[in-house]
């Protein structure tokens, strides 16, 4: 029987308050979170606080290390490229890039993702023999290689590296909202609500879509992530966005060539890479242990 | 009783931690039992009777912090075994049955393998005479040892045969005191009545002391000697079996009573007797009566200090400051 | 039992059928083959003549069956960029990458399930906070950056290892660790989870009340239960290692399945590219299909009812 | 009391089962055969106005089955469903919720945590449009009222109320649209004794109040003799005796309901624990015993238990399913 019983007080706070407090004191979300929503900042005012065009070359001032090195000044605080194009600049732009191909991809692979698995998860029988082979068959294809092949055969631009991704990324949508809408959709709050005489676009909607909501938030954050790194990979492979966009895997491709004397123009893309999809990531657990079910005892 | 008890409980508190402190749920417990003689713990939810029997298996959960100022069961001192001789113990000694019998046995191991694994542990034996061994108990807890039973995994057998394995495998080992967890709450009424029957035959014939929980004071007036009634983590009356439940003196036990449909004591269409209100939150500091705030009788008193257990004429325990004369006559 | 594999097997072919018929489609028929083929220099008659060379003018489903055909023959054609049969290139390439998968899932798995035991077992403690940070971190980084940083500091600052080719074992250390760094946390965090969840369980509880000792209790009771999602996710890591890392490979230069779609891609040779992605997809198909089968030695809830 | 003067059948019933049979198909392991499981098997019952009809059984007698297909959330494989003569399978969802309503077992899934009080409670009337914001939020604080909820409670969440509470929510969601019957689906047995005698009091008192008709689905026989008017044993999907409260209790005809009333356990140090005689095993519900299917079970089983379907007795003390009848006056 319920040992919540003993705990029941009045002074309860409403499931909306307990979850912020939780949020509020979760350090990894805070950390995630601050940093990607420094980045986000950054990433919509960079054509206003960047200090180069992030374009322009200039053939005088190439490959000039960044400030903390020898030779380098404040001028270019990350230094140059071998185009002798700012690297912070490039950088600031480059986090446009990343933030656009998450966002898309999460957005669209999650509205696909989400639909497939709520209808699979709550109409069940034939329906969900269907969806499930569906996403069993789309487990077994190789992400990066069908992005690689499919980007290069059409051309590779931010839309098609977006749509690309985004109708290769639903599947942990779909396999978490199925889950999740199979345990609501024995809930007696679903039965009550048929009984009563909704109509079953209003119990998806009212009844079931706000009790799923935490846990795709979980997946949309881990897909963003994955999103972005894959969108470097491509980029760093040649077969991504195209040169000279700022794409960071396209810096790192490009820094690559002199790996050995400038490493850094390898290790700063690389490491703001790195650092967004850790602080996604870190948002994204911190988000599934605030809005996980109270465990036992 | 003229004999040291069997087991002897003194000052028992185990206190939770929870996201909002520390919440009590066992608050200075204190019962002896005699051996072979079975003691019925019973309440409601969260009233803390089974973190008094995990606390006495040593099985509490992680968040939780146990202190007493005796645990005795035979000759041992639980308070001074490390987890090692605990373990010794455990299953040996003292044994316990849980509630759940459809989650209780290992999903991935046969009741053979599950069941001879308690002998080859405790008592050293080989895995042939154990597995014969645990044939017979079967036999004994009412499983024909035909079908091929061992070989079996729990999710083919009913709640109510793996309610019987469970009795088995504890029983196996002959341990002297046996708690049992609520056995036959997850059962039909039907299954209940034979487990119970099961349960009580197998203690009378082996002589064990059983600690029984439960919330049913239906099963309690059949199967227990002695009876505690527990209220918001307390011991609020304690004393023989037919003198609780025919003449209750704490409130609690008597809105409790009241509260049971019982055939010839409620019409159709009347009403049942109620406790009004809910259970006090038992996190942070306490202070008081914990029935006070739904007892039709509190008074000023009952808010202030902690009623002591005091032990009344027939030697029965109550947890209440005033007597049933005062209490019930005025009303 | 029998009955079990059967149709697990069943479904396999029919999902490998499903994958070959999509490949097909997205190589043949949202884009145009010939074109893709010829580059970007060539002239209409030049992409006339490529398409009947090809056979691309003929109807897709005839295409299609064509190619299953010979597949089921283990003939997947001629790679126009190589010049030599893509079975040829595939077997050729084949050891490379089977090397390398083998050794980054072995080691995926003795880092990944250890240390989720141990994290399970002692929550909240230093090395649970270890095995955590371990986890995020593995998550969190681009394998071909790693694989860049490796290079930097290990061949370059303290050259032990050679940064790039096949030359004996030594060349697959470093990529073995970029394989098995990505594939450890999934595996680890589902250990630990599992593991958490089973020691919360009643029957672990029984099994402490028995008085068992916490090896058994651990090992004997509760990884058997735990394992059987970790065995499923840890064939899905596998299944992507022995596919062929294409970053992996292509930054460590070694020539094996992965670095082979690289390099079709890269220059459009549409069947060396349906082949590896096939063969991709039969890897990931036969290690669920036998995932599965662990899992229904292991729990018999699946095996027998 | 006008128990008696229904179990005459002499009104129309307000609800009525004709020959209602419900399978499932049921996969036995996760490439198994499918298999065909009959949870309700032949099911005739009619419940007449103003009745408490209980319906009793053990886990897997289909009793839940039964009291899914009368919400109306399950059709019927076979029979019908007939509410005031017409099939309930037929008539529009949002015609047949205004007639018929539940309360649920378990006051945690029953109550959609994400919304607050008075949303749930409210519901219904926002679905069927019935009146402005303004009379919909008088007329659920009156609601709310009438089951002992405060109207603070009305922007609180499920998780702030305890267990009781939450039952007395789903009760006044039930009752908000004045349906006639009420289907209770074990809506008890999740609570505390003391909290259950009060969801009971209170349902006594709403059916004495707005004239209502339970069908009160339970385990507990305590509960049942105490809100019964008629009592509709239940063993693997048939219904094998159906008899007015207060008739069954002190004189069960079918060996099964007499089983099942010597289990009860009553607070009664006096009394021991009583001897159930019914075996150990419980049949497989795949596959149902020839004959009567209590007949493996049945201490007092005949030759044709085995093998012929018990005749059905309906007379005058109710309605039987049993051999024995005939043998035994």
């Amino acid at each position: 029987m319920q040992d919540a019983e003993a705990t029941t007080e009045p002074t309860i706070p409403t499931p909306g308050a307990v979850l912020w407090g939780k949020i509020l004191r979760h350090k990894g979300i805070l950390f995630g979170g601050g940093i990607v929503a420094v980045m986000v900042i950054v990433a919509v005012l960079a054509p206003l606080i960047a200090p180069y065009d992030p374009y322009a070359q200039s053939l005088i001032s190439r490959l000039q290390p960044p400030v903390w090195l020898d030779g380098g000044s404040w001028q270019h605080p990350l230094g140059t490229d071998h185009l002798g194009r700012d690297y912070l600049s490039r950088l600031m732009h480059g986090a446009r890039i990343s933030l656009i191909i998450g966002a898309c991809t999460a957005a669209i692979s999650g509205v696909l993702g989400t639909t497939l698995g709520v209808v699979a998860g709550y109409f069940g029988g034939r329906v969900d023999t269907a969806i499930t082979f569906l996403v069993t068959v789309k487990l077994s294809i190789p992400t990066i290689l069908v992005a690689l092949a499919v980007v290069q055969l059409v051309g590779g631009s931010l839309t098609v590296v977006v749509l690309v991704l985004g109708f290769l990324l639903w599947h942990q949508f779909a396999i978490v909202a199925r889950a999740v809408t199979l345990q609501i959709r024995d809930m007696d709050y679903i039965t009550a609500a048929r009984m009563i005489g909704c109509s079953r676009a209003r119990i998806l909607l009212t009844e079931v879509m706000p009790n799923l909501m935490n846990q795709i938030i979980v997946v949309l954050t881990l897909t963003m992530a994955s999103a972005i790194v894959i969108e470097a990979a491509l980029s760093f492979l040649g077969v991504g966005v195209k040169p000279p966009l700022p794409s960071w895997g396209i810096m790192i491709a490009e820094g690559r060539t002199h790996i050995f004397f400038d490493p850094w123009l390898v290790m700063i893309p690389g490491a703001a890479l790195f650092a967004l999809v850790l602080s996604i990531n870190l948002l994204g657990d911190g988000l599934r242990d605030v809005t996980a079910p109270q465990g036992r005892n | 009783m003229a004999d040291a008890p069997f087991v002897s409980v003194s000052g028992l508190d185990i206190d939770l931690e929870v996201p909002g402190g520390r919440l009590h749920a066992v608050r200075d417990s204190s019962f002896d039992i005699a051996l072979g003689e079975t003691l019925c713990i019973v309440g409601e939810s969260g009233s803390g009777k089974s973190m008094t029997a995990l606390g006495l298996m040593g099985l509490l959960p992680s968040n939780a912090h146990r202190s007493a100022r005796r645990l005795r069961v035979g000759n041992h001192d639980l308070l001074s075994l490390n987890r090692r001789e605990m373990a010794d113990l455990m299953g040996r000694e003292m044994a316990m049955i849980f509630q759940e019998p459809m989650t209780s046995l290992n999903p991935c191991y046969t009741v053979g393998n599950q069941m001879s694994e308690m002998l080859i542990r405790h008592l050293r034996m080989g895995r042939r005479p154990a597995l014969t061994l645990a044939r017979d108990w079967l036999d004994r807890v009412g499983i024909p040892p035909t079908a091929g039973r061992l070989d079996q995994y729990p999710h083919q057998l009913s709640g109510g045969l793996r309610q019987r394995v469970m009795i088995a495998m504890m029983l196996m080992c002959s341990p002297k005191l046996i708690i049992a967890d609520e056995p036959t709450t997850a059962l039909d009424v039907t299954i209940q009545a034979q487990i119970l029957h099961l349960l009580a035959g197998l203690q009378r014939e082996l002589g064990i002391t059983m600690i029984f929980i439960t919330h049913d004071l239906g099963v309690v007036s059949r199967i227990a000697d002695r009876v505690a009634v527990m209220y918001a983590g307390q011991i609020v009356e304690m004393g023989r079996t037919r003198e609780i439940l025919r003449d209750p003196q704490h409130p609690y036990t008597r809105g409790l009573l009241e509260c049971v449909p019982a055939p010839g004591k409620t019409r159709p269409g009347a009403h049942l007797g109620t406790i009004p209100g809910t259970v006090p939150s038992l996190v942070g500091q306490l202070s008081g009566c914990g029935f006070a705030g739904r007892c039709p009788h509190a008074a000023v008193g009952c808010r202030g200090e902690i009623p002591a257990l005091t032990v009344r004429a027939d030697g029965r325990q109550v947890r209440c400051l005033f007597t049933p004369d005062a209490l019930w006559s005025a009303a | 039992m029998l009955r079990f594999l059967l149709r697990r097997a069943g479904l396999a072919l029919l999902v490998a059928l499903c994958v070959s018929m999509l490949t097909f489609a997205l190589l043949n028929i949202t884009i145009d083959p010939a074109l893709a083929m010829a580059g970007e220099d060539a002239t209409d008659q030049d992409i006339q003549a490529l398409r009947v060379a090809m056979g691309f003018d003929r109807p897709a489903h005839v295409r299609y069956l064509d190619w299953l055909q010979s597949v089921l023959q283990g003939d997947f054609g001629v790679s126009p960029y190589f010049g030599l049969p893509v079975s040829d290139l595939i077997m050729d390439r084949m050891p490379v990458t089977v090397t390398l998968g083998a050794l980054a899932t072995a080691f995926a798995v003795i880092i990944g399930v250890p240390l989720g035991v141990v994290a399970a077992i002692y929550p909240n403690t230093l090395i649970d906070r270890v095995s955590l940070s371990v986890a995020v971190f593995g998550q969190a980084i681009p394998n071909f950056w790693f694989s860049l940083m490796l290079i930097i500091l290990l061949a370059v600052q303290f050259p032990i290892f050679p940064v790039s080719g096949t030359e004996g074992f030594s060349s697959f250390i470093l990529p073995t660790i970029v394989l098995g760094t990505n594939a450890i946390p999934p595996i680890m965090r589902l250990t630990r989870t599992g593991m958490l969840d089973v020691l919360s369980s009643d029957y672990i509880r029984t099994a402490w009340a028995k008085g068992l000792q916490p090896r058994q209790v651990f090992f004997k009771h509760a990884l058997r239960n735990a394992i059987v999602p970790v065995v499923a996710v840890a064939a899905i890591q596998a299944a992507n290692m022995f596919g062929g890392s294409i970053v992996v490979e292509a930054v460590f230069a070694l020539h094996g399945i992965g670095m082979l779609a690289y390099e079709s891609i890269q220059r459009s040779d549409i069947p060396t590219m349906q082949a590896v992605i096939l063969i991709f997809s039969l890897f990931f198909i036969g290690f669920s299909a036998l995932s599965d089968v662990i899992n229904a030695y292991l729990d018999p809830r699946i095996r027998v009812s | 009391m006008n128990q008696h003067a229904n179990a005459n059948g002499g009104t129309e019933p307000l609800l009525e089962l004709r020959d209602v049979t419900r399978s499932f198909a049921v996969k036995s392991g996760l490439f198994g055969p499918t298999l065909q499981l009959q949870a309700v098997r032949g099911v005739n019952l009619s419940v007449h106005r103003g009745d408490v009809l209980a319906l009793v059984g053990e886990s897997g007698c289909g009793k839940t089955t039964l009291a899914r297909m009368l919400m109306g959330v399950l059709p019927p494989t076979e029979g019908e469903i007939l509410y005031r003569g017409q099939s309930i399978s037929k008539s529009p969802l949002a015609e047949r919720s205004r007639h018929i309503q539940a309360v649920f077992q378990d006051p945690y899934s029953s109550l959609n945590p994400r919304k607050t009080i008075g949303s749930i409670v409210s519901l219904p009337l926002r679905v069927h449009r019935q009146g402005g914001a303004a009379s919909i939020r008088e007329e659920t604080l009156r609601m709310m009222d009438m089951v002992g909820l405060p109207a603070r409670f009305f922007d609180s969440y499920p998780n702030q109320l305890s267990g009781g509470q939450r039952q007395r929510v789903a009760i006044a969601r039930a009752l908000i649209l004045k349906p006639e019957i009420v289907i209770c689906d074990e809506p008890t047995s999740a609570l505390d004794v003391s909290v259950q005698s009060q969801i009971l009091n209170l349902l006594t008192d709403l059916r004495r109040e707005l004239n209502l008709t339970y069908v009160l689905i339970s385990h507990n026989l305590g509960v049942i003799e105490h809100m019964a008017t008629e009592v509709a044993v239940m063993y693997l999907g048939r219904i094998v005796e159906k008899a007015p409260g207060t008739a069954l209790f002190s004189q069960p005809r079918h060996p099964y309901t007499d089983a099942l009333l010597s289990s009860v356990i009553t607070p009664d140090p006096d009394l021991g624990i009583p001897t159930i005689d019914l075996g150990v095993s419980f049949p497989n519900a795949l596959s149902p015993p020839s004959g009567c299917a209590f007949h493996p079970r049945c201490a007092r089983a005949l030759d044709r238990c085995q093998r012929i379907a018990p005749p059905v007795t309906h007379d005058s003390k109710g309605t039987v399913e049993c051999h024995l009848l005939d043998v035994a006056p």
